[in-house]
């Protein structure tokens, strides 16, 4: 059975048509991999599933409770959590503060600050505890990101390009850190550009192009299909 | 601090006035004039009267607003000391009247470059640098003490008695079997050729350009090259400049005392929020709307009821069309 | 799988609960400095003369008009430009129950709270649902404060222009809130309020609401995408802020004994609520309270000077106008110098 | 940059302390002087005014002086403190409570409805008596006050006495007048103004056919309303209200020349004021005003409007006249009690009796158990040429009344 359904998904902005009867079912710990050119519609996706945006037609399905329309709050509480490609810090707090608004969701303000903390150490930010987070590297935002979203506990993450913008030497362990995570048994769905890390955590694919599925499946058989060659991996694989 | 998305998604779609405002706008102005004369009830030379007379208002209101618009609608400053501006180019005219002797609509047109070296100076020392951290309470904390001390300066100057400037064009005619007076239908006129001159210059010169460039995203037009910081202060000195023409025009129909711009300063950003942000034409038509809807209204709602009318409408056109009628999305 | 508490995902290891960078001790330095500032002021009346205590108690009703201010547009980032509507929903309850109906200040300023926290509320809903935001939020705010000018001008029970008088007791009245003129009581009194609109503050800001608050005003898309009801994280800010406002409000035609439409609704008062939190410090806790310290006394203090010039100024004795003039002088220079108000600058010093 | 910052403060914490010391300062303790309070708007949008109205009570001050100071109390010299309310009402009671603070045996003051309630609670509190020169509203007596009196007309007696004089004019000229229109700032002052007057009119058989009412602000052109008052086919229109808009409505009335008999101000800021003959030109030519006024036929009135316009260069209008008056009350009560304790003075100003006041009143200035001045009432002007002339009664008339009183055209 699928933690998360997505059934025909479709959302149109003044006749242009983003995402288009999107089909996605995510069975529970799996770690999916979303790719696709520029413009395929991930982010889209991602924000009417995360209830950033209401679709305009189909049908989202999390957890056996039928999630469409539902705005970004609820949906959060849900236990389905998103990050932003562009980071965004609550600048006028601190890191811990940051994190302590979302472990706020499940626990009274004393343990919230204890809980928040665990998850910084978690992510190895916790000797930023107490800077602002206007102040951190773009590295230490990506883990902010991350951390904000573990702190709500979620069943199921959306990660959008959790990898852009960092130096090879600062992708290793973040993708390390990512399969802990997913060992530990979180459900993940992420965009991603780097292939290297999408090959070397995905467990299942899905290659969107002009708002379609173009096709999903096991990563290695996806990636070798000619006409996602011909879409995408054509430019930079 | 506050988050600068304004609107736009979402539920403020609702009332279409779409590509032709101005013939929407009319045509319900039209209809609602014509169901005044029908079933208002009133007599209709007071209602013919009630509509000139608004329409001359609206073209009074109509300067104020004008300058305001590119002042809002470019710099983004909530300009408090609009109205004090108004008070301060009616007393640069009644000086040079009463000094020198000059005709006032000649004071008034040497009271432009005055008004406009004010302009650039209140932008470029006092305004510039915080309207470039973006913070709007800044600005308008400092418009609010300018206010302050445009009218006290002006107090200690000319002391508080009321002043009055003659006209060469004293008396009224008759149009419509609505009595108009010469001063009024010449700011009248006034409105509208500020009006169309600022249009010419925003839509054909370069500045005009560089200035639409800067209100649409003023990062962006810096990195193509324009000097925003003098686009700021140039389009401060335009918009103090048409409020001088604004009060040169007033002076013959107005007691002079150094706070009598100020009521001006609210209805002036009622116009601006109806009309669109940064739009020389939503400001005319906004003031000569609003000019209606006061007077008109008043044959109803005597009093200060029809500046409650005026404010409904203020908060319905915020809530329903917050980019105003001209405004681009 | 139906249970969705359990949750994996949370699986790390909570540190110790006493480790060192669990620490908050902002909070309670926060009340230390108040309880301290509190007991320093209480001690003023001992040495202000009557005039400078009525100022004093001016200062006062503004800086707790600031603190409510800044609760809604400082932490919760919404700019109010018509805090004369809760002000005065504040004054006129106040005034309507005493004048009409006998009934107990102290009494008015629940009531005025919560009626006044109810109107606030309506508003920034109406105003949030149409998303409006910055230079129009504030626009719509200034808009509804004139309107409910105009409309208690035409109002009949309100007394139109007129105003509230309150009538001048033959004794000193604890429930009536009434004692003789330049009683320190008088001082005392707004120094409680103000203390207990500062604590408000402390504690909102540390409270889960005002988290929540200060994290929408930073980021609205990312504070929903964590599950914070960003409506309801605003319009408690909006409440919070409008009632304490609005028992300044109560408190002001108390003292002054008379209310009327402008007193209490005029676009000046929402100024007075703007000026002295802005040149204090936005969204600080103690920059409306130092904001209102110096604009308070200022325009008094530039007409004392100015009443008596020294020397070299004595020409300007007697100009009617000046002392305003300079007053907005000084408000505008240190607008320009101090752009994040006097003690977020000097904190910002300090820090770095 | 943290220079300055700490500069400033240490400016303003300085500054703080002064002003505190400084308050303290003054005191009533020095003799041989006696301190009055006079709480003007003397910024702010009414400065004209409350400037002229500082000025007449200074004049005063010194007038009393220059003849031997107060001569019950050994020749004391008067003091003139004066406050500025900004217009604002807690302004203004903040310089009534240190005025009273320093030393201030009573206060005069001070044109606004709403300022003067506010100062005449701090004064019944302080028990310092408050003369009342300027301030219309009938509400402000009606408190029960001990400490306050007025000098000048109410609202009500004011729109009573104004329909008196227009019924007697109507008689008088053989042109009886049995209907007006009426135009009327929005508030208080003008609705009592009218209420006043409608109920007079109504038995000196004159029906008031139109209530208009405008708005105080916002208010830039008064040819709709006056039309309107016109449709009535009145006989006059009568009109009640500040500088500004009175000024719009003589033009708008000589634009749309409608058929009436005349332009009757009652209690109009405009139409008496020595700058609107020269402000309305033309259209101000002959427009009546019942309003309180100086007694221009007064030789100590014109002495004292000579000096005052030497010395301060602008001539000396009814509302610095009547802070003249309101100090001569004061100093009249201070001869009378012989003491500058507020509580007697009190009781000296409560039974005074001012024989030869400087306003064109009934009789003798004394005041009810109210504090209202018993004999306050209205003279008629009328604009004749540059100047404002006083018409009716005849014992103050300086010219003859024009009656049609249309304009010249």
């Amino acid at each position: 059975m699928s933690l998360l359904q997505v059934e025909g998904l479709t959302k149109t902005f003044a006749g242009l048509t983003a995402v288009d009867s999107v089909d996605i079912a995510v069975a529970d710990r799996v770690f999916l991999g979303i790719i696709g050119p520029n413009g395929a519609g991930k982010t889209t996706l991602f924000s009417l599933l995360a209830g950033s945006q209401p679709p305009t037609a189909g049908r989202v399905v999390f957890d056996d409770v039928d999630i469409t329309g539902w705005s970004a709050q609820k949906v959060a509480r849900a236990g389905l959590v998103r990050t932003f490609q562009l980071m965004r810090p609550f600048e006028s707090m601190s890191v811990l503060e940051n994190v302590t608004i979302a472990s706020l969701a499940q626990r009274s303000r004393k343990d919230a600050r204890r809980h928040a903390l665990g998850v910084l150490e978690r992510v190895q930010l916790a000797q930023y505890a107490g800077t602002s987070s206007g102040s951190l590297p773009t590295a230490g935002l990506k883990r902010l990101e991350l951390a904000r979203a573990l702190a709500m506990e979620p069943r199921m993450i959306l990660l959008d390009e959790v990898l852009a913008g960092l130096v090879p030497a600062e992708r290793a362990p973040m993708i390390e850190l990512l399969r802990e995570l997913h060992g530990d048994g979180l459900t993940v769905m992420f965009v991603e550009h780097i292939m290297a890390a999408v090959m070397a955590l995905s467990e299942r694919l899905v290659v969107m192009h002009d708002g379609r599925v173009l096709t999903q499946g096991v990563p290695a058989e996806v990636i070798a299909e000619p006409q996602v060659v011909e879409a995408y991996l054509g430019e930079d694989y | 601090m506050t988050s600068t998305t304004t609107q736009g998604e979402g539920p403020t779609r609702f009332v279409r006035v779409g590509r032709h405002p101005t013939t929407v706008v009319s045509v319900t102005v039209v209809l609602l004039l014509a169901a005044v004369f029908a079933v208002g009830g009133k007599d209709n030379g007071l209602v013919t009267q009630s509509i000139v007379t608004g329409l001359l208002l609206g073209g009074v209101y109509a300067l104020v607003s004008i300058g305001l618009t590119l002042i809002f609608g470019v710099l983004g400053v909530v300009n408090f000391a609009q109205g004090s501006m108004l008070t301060m180019s009616m007393y640069v005219v009644y000086a040079l009247v009463s000094g020198p002797g000059l005709p006032v609509y000649l004071a008034t047109l040497l009271a432009i470059p005055v008004m406009f070296a004010f302009g650039m100076f209140v932008q470029h020392f006092l305004l510039n640098r915080l309207t470039s951290t973006g913070s709007h309470e800044g600005p308008l904390l400092v418009t609010l003490g300018l206010q302050l001390l445009i009218a006290n300066v002006l107090l200690m100057i000319f002391s508080g008695r009321p002043k009055s400037v003659g006209t060469p064009f004293d008396g009224s005619f008759e149009m419509l079997g609505a009595i108009a007076s010469y001063s009024r239908v010449i700011a009248f006129a006034g409105a509208v050729l500020v009006g169309i001159a600022l249009t010419l210059v925003l839509r054909r010169t370069s500045l005009g350009l560089s200035i639409r460039a800067v209100a649409a995203n003023a990062q962006g037009a810096a990195l193509v090259g324009v000097n925003v910081r003098r686009v700021y202060a140039l389009t401060f000195g335009i918009g103090a400049a048409s409020v001088a023409v604004a009060g040169g025009l007033m002076t013959p129909f107005t007691s002079l005392t150094p706070s009598v711009g100020e009521q001006f300063t609210i209805l002036a950003f009622v116009i601006v929020v109806l009309g669109g942000l940064g739009s020389v034409l939503g400001a005319t038509i906004g003031g000569l709307v609003i000019g209606l809807v006061q007077t008109v209204g008043a044959l109803y709602l005597p009093g200060t009821g029809s500046l409650i009318l005026v404010f409904a409408v203020f908060v319905m056109v915020l809530f329903l069309r917050p980019q105003g009628l001209y405004g681009a999305k | 799988m139906t249970d969705t508490t359990a949750r994996p995902a949370a699986a790390h290891e909570l540190p110790a609960a006493d480790d060192p960078r669990l620490k908050d001790t902002w909070a309670r330095r926060q009340l230390l400095v108040l309880v301290a500032g509190v007991a320093v002021l209480s001690t003023l009346p001992l040495f202000l003369g009557e005039q400078a205590q009525s100022v004093a108690i001016r200062t006062l009703i503004f800086a707790i008009m600031a603190v409510g201010w800044n609760l809604m547009s400082g932490f919760g980032g919404m700019f109010s430009f018509g805090h004369a509507a809760f002000f005065g929903i504040g004054a006129y309850t106040g005034a309507y129950l005493l004048v009409d109906h006998g009934i107990s200040p102290w009494i008015s300023m629940v009531v005025a709270a919560v009626l006044s926290a109810a109107v606030g509320v309506a508003i920034a809903y109406l105003c949030l649902r149409y998303k409006l935001a910055g230079s129009y939020f504030a626009l719509a705010t200034f808009a509804f404060a004139q309107m409910f000018l105009l409309i208690v001008q035409n109002v009949d029970a309100l007394h139109k222009t007129e105003g509230f008088n309150v009538e001048i007791l033959p004794s000193d009245s604890w429930s009536m809130l009434q004692f003789q003129q330049g009683d320190p009581l008088y001082f005392w009194i707004p120094l409680a309020i103000l203390a207990a609109a500062v604590l408000v503050s402390i504690l909102y800001v540390r409270s889960r609401a005002g988290q929540y608050a200060q994290a929408v005003r930073d980021d609205e898309v990312a504070a929903s995408s964590l599950g914070i009801n960003t409506m309801r994280a605003r319009l408690i800010a909006v409440a919070l802020s409008c009632g304490v406002t609005a028992v300044a409000g109560v408190y002001y035609t108390q003292y002054y004994f008379f209310v009327g439409p402008e007193q209490a609704f005029g676009s000046a008062v929402s100024v007075e609520a703007i000026v002295p939190a802005v040149i204090g410090g936005i969204g600080t806790i103690w920059g409306p309270v130092i904001g209102a310290m110096v604009v308070g006394p200022l325009s008094e203090l530039v007409a004392t000077v100015l009443r008596n010039p020294p020397g070299f100024l004595s020409f300007l004795q007697g100009t009617s106008g000046l002392d305003v003039a300079v007053y907005a002088t000084l408000l505008i220079v240190i607008v320009i110098v101090m752009p994040k108000g006097i003690f977020g600058t000097i904190r910002d010093r300090w820090r770095s | 940059m943290k220079k300055i910052a700490s500069v400033m403060t240490a400016l303003v914490v300085a500054g703080g302390l002064a002003a505190c010391s400084g308050s303290d300062g003054g005191g009533s303790s020095e003799s041989g002087t006696v301190t009055i309070g006079s709480i003007h708007p003397t910024s702010g949008a009414l400065a004209g005014v409350g400037g002229l109205m500082d000025d007449g009570a200074k004049l005063a001050v010194d007038d009393i002086n220059a003849a031997g100071g107060i001569k019950a109390l050994d020749g004391a010299k008067l003091k003139l403190s004066s406050g500025d309310s900004q217009g604002k009402a807690e302004v203004g009671q903040s310089e009534a409570q240190r005025l009273i603070a320093d030393g201030a045996v009573a206060l005069v003051g001070t044109y606004q409805s709403d300022v003067t309630q506010n100062v005449a609670a701090v004064a019944e509190r302080g028990r310092v008596p408050f003369v009342i020169d300027v301030a219309v509203d009938d509400k402000i007596l009606q408190q029960g006050y001990k400490y306050a009196f007025r000098v000048q007309p109410d609202a009500t007696s004011m729109g009573t006495s104004g329909a008196q004089s227009l019924a007697k004019i109507g008689q008088d000229s053989g042109t009886p007048i049995t209907s007006v229109a009426y135009l009327h700032i929005e508030g208080a002052f003008g609705d009592s103004v009218f209420k006043a007057f409608e109920a007079e009119a109504a038995a000196q058989g004159i029906t008031s056919v139109k209530e208009i009412t405008y708005p105080a602000t916002n208010f830039s052109d008064a040819t709709t309303q006056v039309r309107e008052a016109a449709a009535a086919k009145p006989d006059v229109i009568v009109a009640t209200g500040y500088y500004p808009d009175g000024v719009l409505i003589a033009k708008a009335v000589s634009e749309l020349k409608p058929d009436i008999q005349g332009l009757y101000g009652i209690a109009n800021g405009a139409f008496d004021d020595g700058s609107f003959p020269a402000a309305s030109g033309e259209s101000g030519q002959n427009v009546l005003s019942a309003n309180y006024h100086y007694d221009a036929n007064d030789e100590r009135v014109a002495d004292i409007r000579t000096r005052f316009e030497a010395k301060y260069g602008k001539p000396m209008e009814t509302a610095s006249i009547l802070s003249y008056q309101a100090v001569e009350v004061v100093a009249a009560g201070l001869e009378k009690s012989g003491s500058d304790d507020p509580e007697k003075l009190r009781e000296a100003i409560a039974g005074i009796s001012i024989d030869d006041p400087l306003l064109a009143f009934d009789g003798p200035i004394t005041f009810d158990e109210r504090g209202q001045n018993e004999n306050a009432t209205v003279i008629v002007m009328q604009v004749q040429g540059d100047n404002v002339e006083q018409v009716f009664p005849q014992e103050f008339s300086t010219k003859d009344l024009v009656f049609p009183a249309t304009a010249a055209r």
